[in-house]
């Protein structure tokens, strides 16, 4: 039995967050509904890599005045997700407004944001 | 696919579709390469399995020549799966995938 | 390993000038002449600096620090750490890049010229994508690999939506959706690949792989190889993805293509090295690469044969084309990554010859279909000889460079008992040739409608001439001495089989 | 305190999950977009929780600001309901 701790859980909720954007991106066919699908999948992705850092019990990793410096490597939160996490952000909502810059042209070529008339494939 | 035709229908429609169907076009000469082309390269890909173990490329050649006859003109099939269709190109992609990690991890 | 600073310019230089130039090019709004003088000099600047540059390392945050006395903190041994965030400018550096500026240079003197409207964003996105690009060749961390990815998926979008036209939007969203996966899946296995070595820099890495004892841990590393080699197939449109980036290219101008197949070539070479390096020791990982390059070949060459428009048949060519420089990568021998090596800078060269005799066929006003089109080799007689002699390069017939890496490729195949591999890259180097003179003979040979017929002669544009000279002179050139191209390729791969932790 | 705090956090990763499935639902574009910028905030606090104020900080910012803005300009330049059919 998996003892269900904060990690545990943020991990489940990570998992749920990139199946619930995977299937709206399959499944759903409007494309502003994509979009925000896509952002949930990315969200999902950052949730991850964070929770992977987590030390049950621990401290921020920023080293305070008057903090004892032997405790610190046990106790702090490891860095190397969110160090991720941060360019993944701002790489997100680059893609973000490209989608969006997309969509709006392909709006008013074909007057619809039904993506099953939009995105058909070039060869049927 | 449940399909009754013997392997003579099959092969009867496909020929009277290259004499009469649509009739001799530009796009013809290209299909019928093609449709060359892929049965070799089906046939030669499936010879490679011999590297594992020359029993099972036996049978990988046998399964691989039913199935060609059994989808006939190969090359529809190829050219129907090569569309650019996002949710048809994510499919594909979530299989490879599964297979990718499924082998890698079973040949370990 | 001592490893010496002896470059320390070049490098920055390489990355900072594209995006200086884009700057600048943006800012110069409707300024047809000083966008072209710009650019044209900027390219120029650098393909010098790439063909003179010296080879080295070039480290981040390796600066002096200075203290509150104004003295500085500078000790020689901080030359003597490994930093993790490093690029590396060496002999396949060298050429892959200074093939590229070449291109670079003449794309953007042809698209200033032939371009009516405000084109300073476009040319701006152009040499952004060389600038992510030349960043992914010159990369030794798996972070800067990331990044570089990245920008260089989102430019490829950008540059085909500014090519306008219903398919060139509808290509890019798609293929800016497929980021969103790709770009997640990189990320996660930097996350994995950090968490199991603790070491951003791929030379570290692979040390602390081989160090340590990872039994244990192998499924971590086959999903990471198998999250990486998801965007390896992404940036370099190899087979599940292959419509998506077909679409891409065709939907561009020919001569943004010419960037576009550049970009993924290279991107093809860099990350299959990182993969070969990091993963050639795990079981199963080279034939999964393999597996994938030989069905990249087989559905791109088949689907070319089949298609009814020159763009549409170029592009899938391209396609298959950057099958045959994975099938020699993900061999892993010696002869093998040469081959692979030497076909990326062949078909990066008789690809442009190709994709610029292309874009004469659309400015000639003759449609690229070849259903509707005939009779254009009497107007244009010279560029039915550069469209031939280009389809003798691609399907590798002796005196042009297809040949001799084609023939490397195949003998590294025979040499690994794969004979079936050598029968595929033959079989793909004659469907070249049926593929594309069933469409030059459409377009140029047969006889054209009456209507179409014209007595004056079409005239090809200067610069455009010039470039078609000059890629017909590299093809010839490298066709009868392949060694000043492989010169350049040995050591690389010599330490890619050998010494895989060296750059 | 602590016990109140980690109460919350388990809070919020439930409402990650609802927030997401009912952005997803909405036939209100415009309503999508607001909620997919609330379950932002339940993510920013959760990064919080999950000892990393700093992106805490950045998603707070990011995700309900400018990932909906973005998407708010996309809805008012294109239309606000989903087609039916």
């Amino acid at each position: 039995m998996i003892e269900l701790t904060l990690q545990t859980l943020s991990f489940l909720a990570a998992a749920l967050l990139v199946i619930i954007g995977m299937a709206g991106m399959l499944y759903l066919d409007n494309l502003i509904k994509k979009l925000i699908a896509f952002t949930l999948l990315s969200d999902g992705v950052n949730l991850a890599l964070v929770s992977l850092g987590y030390v049950q019990g621990g401290i921020v990793p920023i080293l305070e005045p008057g903090a004892s410096l032997s405790d610190f490597p046990n106790e702090a939160a490891l860095i190397f997700g969110p160090g991720i996490v941060l360019t993944n952000i701002v790489i997100g909502v680059s893609t973000t407004a490209i989608l969006a810059a997309l969509i709006v042209i392909l709006y008013k070529r074909y007057g619809t944001l039904k993506a099953s008339k939009v995105l058909k494939g070039e060869h049927e | 696919m449940g399909s009754i035709d013997s392997l003579y229908d099959k092969i009867k429609r496909h020929v009277v579709a290259y004499f009469t169907g649509n009739g001799y076009t530009d796009a013809s000469t290209g299909y019928s390469a093609g449709e060359l082309q892929a049965v070799v390269f089906i046939m030669v890909l499936a010879a490679m399995f011999r590297i594992f173990m020359i029993p099972l490329g036996i049978v990988v050649i046998l399964v691989a020549a039913i199935m060609v006859l059994h989808f006939a003109p190969v090359i529809r099939v190829i050219e129907r799966e090569n569309s650019s269709d996002l949710n048809r190109v994510l499919f594909w992609v979530f299989v490879y995938f599964s297979v990718i990690v499924a082998v890698t991890l079973w040949g370990r | 390993m001592n490893e010496t600073i002896t470059n320390l310019w070049s490098i920055p230089l390489l990355i900072v000038i594209p995006i200086l130039t884009a700057i600048v090019v943006n800012l110069l709004y409707n300024r047809g002449r000083a966008i072209r003088a710009v650019s044209i000099a900027s390219a120029a600047v650098l393909l010098v600096i790439s063909l003179v540059s010296p080879y080295g390392f070039q480290w981040f945050t390796g600066q002096p620090g200075v203290t509150y006395d104004g003295t500085y903190t500078f000790n020689a041994n901080v030359f003597s750490w490994k930093l993790s965030l490093e690029y590396y400018y060496g002999p396949l550096q060298q050429i892959m890049i200074s093939v590229m500026s070449f291109l670079l240079l003449f794309v953007v003197a042809i698209s200033t010229k032939s371009l009516k409207k405000n084109f300073g964003p476009y040319i701006a996105l152009m040499f952004l994508t060389y600038l992510s690009a030349a960043a992914i060749m010159m990369v030794n961390d798996f972070y800067h690999l990331w990044i570089a990815v990245e920008i260089g998926s989102l430019l490829v979008a950008g540059l085909v939506a500014a090519s306008g036209g219903g398919a060139a939007q509808k290509a890019a969203l798609k293929y800016t959706f497929f980021s969103a996966l790709s770009g997640s899946g990189l990320a996660i296995a930097l996350a994995l690949i950090l968490g199991i070595t603790g070491y951003a820099n791929i030379t570290d890495a692979i040390n602390s792989v081989r160090i340590n004892d990872l039994s244990g841990m192998y499924n971590v590393l086959y999903v990471s190889f198998a999250f990486l080699m998801l965007s390896w197939i992404y940036a370099g449109g190899l087979a599940p993805i292959h419509p998506l980036k077909s679409d891409v290219y065709r939907s561009a101008y020919p001569h943004a293509t010419v960037m576009l197949q550049t970009q993924s070539k290279l991107t093809l070479v860099a990350i299959g090295l990182v993969l070969l390096r990091m993963f050639g020791t795990l079981p199963f990982a080279r034939e999964a690469m393999l597996s994938i390059s030989i069905l990249t070949m087989v559905i791109g060459i088949v689907m070319a044969l089949i298609q009814t428009d020159f763009r549409w048949i170029l592009a899938y060519l391209i396609v298959s084309h950057s099958g045959l420089v994975t099938v020699g990568i993900s061999l892993g021998t010696f002869r093998g990554i040469v081959g692979g090596l030497f076909q990326a800078v062949n078909d990066v060269i008789y690809m442009s010859l190709l994709l610029v005799c292309c874009e004469m066929v659309l400015y000639f006003g003759r449609g690229t279909s070849i259903k509707f089109s005939g009779g254009l080799a009497k107007r244009a007689p010279l560029l039915t000889v550069f469209v031939i002699l280009g389809t003798l390069a691609a399907s590798g017939v002796p005196p042009f460079n297809g040949f001799q890496s084609e023939l490397i490729l195949i003998q590294a195949a025979l040499e690994q008992g794969l004979p079936e591999v050598a029968a595929v890259i033959l079989m793909v180097s004659v469907s070249t040739f049926i593929a594309l003179f069933r469409a030059i003979y459409s377009i140029f040979l047969r006889p054209g409608d009456e209507l179409q017929q014209g007595s004056e002669r079409f005239k090809l544009p200067g610069t455009t001439l010039m470039f078609l000279v000059a890629l017909v002179a590299i093809t010839l050139v490298l066709g009868i001495y392949p060694q000043l191209a492989l010169n350049f390729l040995t050591e690389s791969a010599l330490k890619v089989v050998f010494v895989p932790w060296v750059p | 305190m602590i016990d109140a705090f980690m109460t919350v956090a388990y809070l919020m990763v439930i409402g990650v999950t609802i927030g997401a499935v009912a952005a997803l639902l909405q036939k209100d574009l415009l309503r999508a977009a607001y909620i997919s910028g609330a379950e932002s905030i339940a993510l920013a606090f959760l990064f919080h929780a999950l000892l990393a104020p700093d992106l805490g900080l950045t998603q707070a910012i990011v995700g309900t600001v400018l990932m909906p803005g973005i998407i708010i300009l996309a809805i008012l330049k294109t239309r606000r309901h989903e087609e039916s059919d």
